[in-house]
């Protein structure tokens, strides 16, 4: 019963945000100088055109009516059309939306790897050789800037020791699998096309591993912290002190407690990821959301932006809920 | 990281004996497709996709230069749609027979409706089609059909090349029906959906698929009535960075890498596995200035930049001297080229005395040039410091080869580095496609009377020494007038894979893939 | 006294270093007591005296940088100063266990009460899953928790102060250790409660015959818990001997003034003794207490004296 | 109060960190004073590698590394700066008074702020400047609204817990105004906290800017910015031409490193 008005709560808030992500996207596309029908139909459009989408979109009525009407657009998912690719944005970004989804999960799953247990053996072995790696690592990490990590291993490894395939989009060196998540590596496994799972794997490591070092390093701040904290903590003393054994102590009693601080920063990375494959994408010519953005961009053609903010936005939302509710599932105390 | 060593070594096997491309053509170019629309192509790389799936009616026939090099004579006109054509006495009217037996990949026979259909269309849309009817062939009507296989086609004016400008892609055969189903009322010739779909076609490759910002394949048509694509598959894989695209060549991912620069050029040279062919080209490499945008509209703006302009330096650094100075606008191959007698010398000084008396306020002017050209960024920059030493602030904007190209045929381009190639070599040609007032290739909208008249009465002058002598006065004209700053005439290069043959090289630069063969 | 044969933990000597970067402490020097088996024994002492970190090393739990550097601790005999962790898993909660005050928070918050004592029990008695389970949810109902195989399932936040009190003494006595050792058991709680968890404790200990080590700085709470007390001051023992024998007439003086200080006042400060704590810097020369003793004399101030056997307990003052 | 704050500047000058900082700001100020114009390019051959004459070699259009570096230097600190200056400006009183004033107005900004954060600021960054204009002005300003939420939160939540201190309630019963309150208690007391975040905030902007530049929607060509060499010398470095995008991207990362280090030292918690 609880649960269910938790869920509820959580959703009153996930919609007030969605609400605001929408005035926010609203005012960019409609309050900002230039004429949006432009921005929407691109620069080359003739007169009629755009007198078509000002009517559309009542560009010519009051600012609320145009907000509402905006509404009902992006609820009935019409998230326009590109003058670029000539089709509906939600058709271009069918394709899109799963390989930016697979770059951003294979990242994080590699993200989690590295961090997370560099995380733990840092605060248990205090002053050791991993401790002061894992400073190091977290420090550079995040100032390391994207692009440049990318630019440098492409230089490495496709360059250098050419052992990367050429950092050109989801897969170069076979063809891909007929699509069903339009998840490559997930596809070809599926239909056990081998060829192409190589294929895919291989052109997904450089991009997957540029965002995994970048977005590891906060990943193991949080978990060094909280790790500190909890082995910190009076329950830990005690568990000690009644003979309990050191593995017991860090797996069965220390790690769950951090689990639930760190879950949620893995959650807000990946919404984050989503988002921010933006970089990454575009210097490895990955055909997903940020490079459509970005493509979209250059060409002045403002439908497919505007979509791509929209979507990862909500997504990102939709995220922060899941753990939200994984939480109210593991920790007692929120029950 | 064990794991990821794996799948290295997975991903090396896979390589290894999966050599999926042995086969196929693999083409590396810097961007999308703009357009599939016969009618309105601009940027170079859709007419290479147009060359391949439709085709025009008439071909330069191939013949084997002393160097053994293939070339495309310009001198000569083969059908390929057309069987034959007879000019009549009036020097106005052609009968054309068209070849029987041939169709289009959806199947349906080519005969006169469909060809009349083509001019009909061309007339109807904006575009480069038009402009060679209009202009060159002096054509402003579609033929009228004699019967199935023969039409009657009437121009205004008497040109000499009313038959070899139809060796464009524009003159392609297209499907009536399928274009009717797609048009709207605002949109009668459907261009909105030919620029993304292909109406019919009937050259030796099919279209299979557009990925926008990542492929293009093609497939060969068996139907194909010339001589068939020896390549049975071709992928054009949009690869936005040259050196990439070198790289990808050397390595063997790619078989051809367009659109290089100079500094690619220089890494690959002497690579194993790789050739490079070049041959003397007409490209013309310019600044141009548009002359209906403030402050190129005042013409002493426009000479103080072409004084400006640090030549020697650009050909030096650029080009690693590996391209001719240009003086004026014609191709110093041209026989009625002045050379170096007219046009401009780097002169600093002069210049910003010309500045100085011009209407210029000091503002800042925007140089657009191509993001898919290697050289243009450079010259551009070279440029900018230039007219800096002149007192003149210009800012650089990289645009997409799509954008690109449309702000400049809707001619908003303020200044721009652009390449100019006159596909027939013919004064008349040359200056009528690009600087005669208000036509389509006109993008930096300059207009000369004077110029003009010159250019009308020159169709008809049949005196080669009055020729000449109008041409000089419009050369002198244009180069006072200075629309362009006249930069340099690089040599045409392309990087291939050794081992790829066939390659016919056309006055228009532009390869006809179905020629490829693997040795 | 006691013959030593019924020792169960004997401290001789022991003296602990604290190294941290740029200072050394020395907070214990030369403490010298022992816990007899099925006895009661209270650790009375300001803050600051070292009550603790004497708890802390004799179930081998000092901070990292604290070394002892000479004596040793004596459990049934045999010295358990610089046993291995391992060694110490085998002791801790099976021989002597610890609680500590604040009980709510020695509990895991995300395991459920019941399987965290579960787990103290399966670890030392290498029972199967469901015996220790049983035999926790025993020891819950030992402490009086109503209807214990409901709260086994419970978790920390659902236990009322009290009752995780209970609970936390329920996980300590689990193995009935022979030693339980009360860090500040009742610091925090108001007097009624404070009566009831002394009362808790000591009747738990009696039952199951093992023996207390109550560290407070309270000692008016001493004599109704506990058979023997030991003064602590600046890292020795004052005074250490019966309960009734001290606190009916102490000699030490510290005693006296400790014992005072919460006749007189019912707040639990010791503004009364002038002067404070000062950290031990330094191997001790002379009496720490000198400083602020009312009856010290020069040579106070150039001896360090040290524990004798004077009135039936023993006392460490070179002026009595 | 302020005390606290004296204290952390007064650890943190004992630190590498300080060094370091003071050592590329002052490079930033006065660097370009003693090199090569950065933008001129009939200086020497291009893509040269590094020598005597050209100590990080010479990029694609001839121009010196070091001077572009160095003068990049003064482009990436001041945006940063400005950015988050405006940012802090615009969003600790917004957040005080979010904190102060509870109820709807806390609200509204709360949710507000949370929605923002949603955002893939980058993709929300590169759209408005395309819309708008790449201007530097434009681009301080998109980076800096991008950042108010950040300070909204941050200085709410820093607030709220002093406002139940006692010499708040103290000053309230004096009659003191909500605004002197305000400013002579409340963000005294708030100001390590985000002096620290103010620190990080300018590392992030850099990197926003350089991001901008790299995709060729921030500073215009050839501008001397960190993030539009990198771009420049990202296809020469597969010649083998490193040194065009290596040394600009070590000067983001030293930058970024320090920046984020002032503010741990600053923010930790005493």
């Amino acid at each position: 019963m609880r649960i269910l008005a938790y869920v509820f709560h959580r959703l009153i808030i996930l919609l007030l945000a969605v609400f605001g992500v929408s005035i926010i996207t609203f005012i960019v596309t409609r309050v900002l100088p230039g004429n949006p029908a432009y921005l929407i139909v691109g620069v080359q459009a003739d007169q009629s055109t755009v007198d078509a989408v000002i009517d559309r979109l009542g560009l010519d009525k009051p600012i609320f009516e145009q907000y509402w009407l905006y509404m009902r657009q992006l609820l009935l998912g019409d998230l326009g059309t590109s003058w670029r690719t000539g089709n509906p944005v939600s058709f271009d970004l069918s394709s899109r939306w799963p390989a930016t989804l697979e770059l951003a999960s294979i990242a994080m799953i590699l993200a989690i790897m590295w961090s997370i247990p560099l995380g733990l053996i840092s605060s248990i072995k205090k002053r050791s050789f991993s401790d002061y790696l894992a400073k190091f690592l977290s420090g550079l990490g995040i100032a390391i800037p994207e692009f440049w990590l990318a630019t440098l291993l492409i230089l490495v490894f496709f360059a250098g020791f050419q052992i990367a395939p050429p950092p050109i989009g989801r897969i170069m060196l076979a063809s891909p699998p007929e699509s069903i998540t339009g998840m490559y590596i997930i596809d070809s496994l599926i239909t056990s096309n081998w060829e192409s799972f190589f294929a895919s794997v291989a052109q997904i490591i450089l991009p997957a591993s540029t965002l995994a070092i970048t977005i590891g390093a906060p990943l193991l701040r949080v978990t060094r912290t909280f790790m500190n904290e909890v082995l910190d903590s009076q329950f830990i003393r005690s568990a000690r002190a009644m003979g309990i054994p050191k593995s017991s102590i860090i797996f069965r009693h220390a790690f769950p407690n951090v689990l639930l601080p760190v879950s949620t920063m893995i959650a807000v990375l990946y919404g984050y990821l989503l988002g921010g494959t933006v970089l990454v994408e575009f210097v490895f010519s990955w055909p997903g959301m940020g490079k459509y953005a970005i493509d979209s961009i250059n060409s002045s053609d403002y439908a497919p932006v505007m979509a791509v903010v929209v979507l990862s936005a909500t997504s990102y939302l939709l995220v922060y809920l899941l753990t939200d509710l994984l939480h109210f599932v593991v920790d007692p105390r929120t029950r | 990281m064990r794991f990821i060593k794996y799948l290295f070594i997975a991903y090396m096997i896979v390589c290894v004996n999966s050599n999926i491309y042995a086969k196929d053509l693999v083409v590396g170019i810097g961007g999308d497709i703009e357009t599939f629309d016969v009618c309105c192509a601009n940027f170079i790389q859709s007419h290479h996709a147009l060359y391949a799936v439709y085709e025009p009616p008439v071909i330069y026939p191939t013949v084997k230069t002393s160097s053994g090099a293939l070339v495309g004579d310009a001198s000569d006109l083969d059908g390929t749609v057309f069987e034959s054509w007879k000019a009549h006495s009036d020097g106005l009217t052609y009968t054309i027979k068209i070849r029987k037996g041939l169709t289009l990949h959806n199947g349906k026979p080519i005969n006169s409706d469909l060809v009349r259909y083509m001019f009909e269309r061309n007339l109807n849309t904006p575009g480069g089609g038009a402009w060679l009817l209009k202009n060159i062939a002096f054509v402003t009507k579609p033929p009228e059909i004699i019967d199935d296989y023969t039409i009657k086609l009437t121009g205004d004016k008497p040109s000499p090349m009313v038959m070899s400008s139809m060796y464009m892609t524009s003159s392609s055969m297209i499907d009536p029906e399928i274009v009717k189903e797609h048009a709207t009322s605002e949109d009668p010739w459907a261009t909105k959906w030919m620029t993304r779909n292909i109406a019919g076609g009937s050259g030796p490759y099919k279209l299979v698929k557009h990925i926008p910002d990542q492929e293009i394949i093609f497939e060969a048509w068996d139907g194909y009535k010339g001589d068939k694509a020896k390549i049975k598959r071709m992928i054009w894989k949009i690869i936005p960075s040259p050196a990439q695209r070198a790289l990808l060549l050397k390595s063997g991912v790619i078989d051809i890498a367009e659109g290089l620069g100079e500094e690619e050029f220089k890494s690959l040279k002497g690579a194993d596995g790789v050739k490079i062919i070049t041959a003397p080209s007409g490209n013309l490499i310019y600044l141009g200035m548009n002359s209906s945008i403030p402050p190129f509209n005042d013409v002493q703006v426009r000479r103080a930049v072409s004084y400006a302009v640090d030549y020697n330096d650009i050909l030096k650094n650029v080009y690693n001297g590996d391209a001719k100075r240009l003086w004026g606008p014609f191709s110093g191959t041209n026989s009625f080229s002045l050379g170096s007698k007219a046009g401009y010398r780097t002169d600093v000084a002069k210049g910003r005395k010309l500045l100085a008396s011009s209407s210029y306020k000091g503002e800042a002017v925007k140089i657009s040039i191509d993001s898919s050209k290697a050289d243009r960024e450079l010259i551009a920059v070279r440029i900018q410091s230039s007219m800096r030493s002149i007192g003149m602030k210009a800012e650089i904007e990289k645009l997409t080869p799509a954008v690109y190209s449309e702000r400049k045929v809707g001619k908003k381009l303020q200044m721009t580095i652009d390449g100019m190639n006159a596909w027939i070599d013919d004064p008349n040609y040359s200056l009528s496609l690009t600087l005669e007032c208000g036509v389509y290739g006109n993008y930096m909208d300059y207009c000369n009377k004077e110029v003009d008249s010159i250019i009308k009465n020159g169709w008809a002058e049949t005196n080669l020494e009055k020729r000449k002598a109008m041409f000089e006065r419009a050369q002198k004209l244009i180069i006072d007038d200075a629309p362009w700053a006249f930069i340099a005439q690089p040599n045409f290069k392309l990087a291939m894979k050794e081992g790829l043959g066939g390659y016919v090289h056309y006055a228009n630069e532009i390869p006809r893939y179905h020629h490829y063969y693997w040795e | 006294m006691v013959d030593k044969k019924k020792e169960f933990i004997e401290l001789n000597k022991l003296t602990l270093v604290i190294s941290s970067k740029n200072k050394k402490l020395f907070p214990l020097q030369g403490v010298n007591f022992s816990i007899p088996h099925n006895t009661k024994v209270a650790l009375v002492g300001e803050s600051g005296s070292g009550k603790s970190l004497t708890a802390a090393s004799i179930i081998g739990m000092l901070p990292s940088n604290a070394e002892i550097i000479e004596g040793n601790i004596l459990m049934n005999g045999s010295n358990i100063v610089n046993l291995s962790e391992k060694d110490f898993q085998q002791i801790r909660g099976k021989e002597i266990s610890i609680i500590f005050q604040n009980p709510k928070e020695s509990l895991n918050p995300i395991i459920s009460v019941g399987k965290q004592i579960a787990e103290v029990i399966r670890v030392h008695e290498k029972l199967s899953r469901r015996e220790s389970i049983n035999k926790a949810i025993k020891s819950l109902e030992l402490l009086g928790i109503p209807s214990p195989s409901k709260r086994f399932e419970d978790f920390p936040h659902q236990y009322s102060g009290g009752m995780a009190q209970r609970a936390a003494l329920a996980m300590a006595m689990a193995c009935r250790p022979a030693l339980l050792i009360a860090d500040e058991p009742t610091s925090g709680l108001d007097a009624t409660l404070q009566q009831q968890v002394l009362e808790l404790l000591s009747n738990q200990v009696q039952d199951q015959k093992s023996s207390l080590l109550l560290i407070t700085h309270d000692i008016s709470v001493v004599g109704a818990t506990c058979d023997q007390v030991a003064v602590m001051y600046g890292g020795r023992i004052m005074e250490f001997g019966d309960t009734k024998t001290i606190l009916n007439n102490p000699i030490n003086p510290y005693t006296i003034k400790l014992i005072e200080s919460f006749r007189r006042s019912k707040n639990r400060s010791m503004t009364s003794i002038p002067g404070s704590v000062k950290p031990l810097v330094d191997k001790l020369k002379c009496c720490p207490f000198a400083p602020r003793c009312y009856k010290a004399e020069k040579d106070c101030n150039n001896q360090l004296p040290s524990l004798s056997f004077v009135k039936k307990r023993y006392v460490a003052c070179s002026n009595l | 109060m302020t005390t606290i704050l004296l204290r952390k500047i007064l650890q943190f000058l004992k630190t590498p960190s300080y060094l370091f900082l003071t050592l590329i700001i002052s490079m930033a100020i006065f660097g370009p004073f003693f090199l090569k114009n950065p933008i001129e390019i009939s200086n020497g051959p291009r893509l040269s590698p590094p020598s005597f004459d050209f100590l990080f070699g010479t990029d694609q259009y001839g121009m010196d590394i070091l001077s572009r570096v160095v003068n990049g230097g003064r482009i990436d600190l001041f945006t940063g700066f400005m950015a988050s200056f405006i940012a802090a400006s615009i969003g600790m009183p917004l957040g005080a008074l979010a904190a102060y004033k509870k109820g709807v107005w806390d609200q509204i900004l709360l949710r507000t702020s949370e929605s923002f954060q949603a955002f893939p600021v980058l993709i929300l960054a590169m759209g408005t400047i395309a819309a708008i204009g790449s201007s530097m002005v434009n681009i301080i300003f998109v980076i800096a609204i991008v950042n108010v939420p950040v300070y909204i939160k941050l200085t709410r939540s820093s607030v709220v817990p002093i406002l139940e201190k006692d010499f708040i309630h103290a000053a309230r019963c004096a009659g003191k105004s909500d605004l002197r309150i305000l400013f002579k208690h409340i963000l005294p007391n708030v100001s390590p906290v985000v002096i620290s975040q103010f620190s990080v905030n300018c590392a992030w902007a850099i990197q926003i800017l350089a991001a901008l530049s790299f995709v060729g929607l921030g500073v215009k060509l050839p501008t001397p910015e960190w993030g539009a060499m990198v771009r420049g010398g990202s296809d020469y470095i597969l010649y083998g031409q490193w040194w065009v995008s290596v040394f600009p991207g070590i000067a983001i990362l030293l930058t970024v490193l320090t920046l984020n280090q002032v503010s741990d030292i600053i923010g930790e918690k005493k």
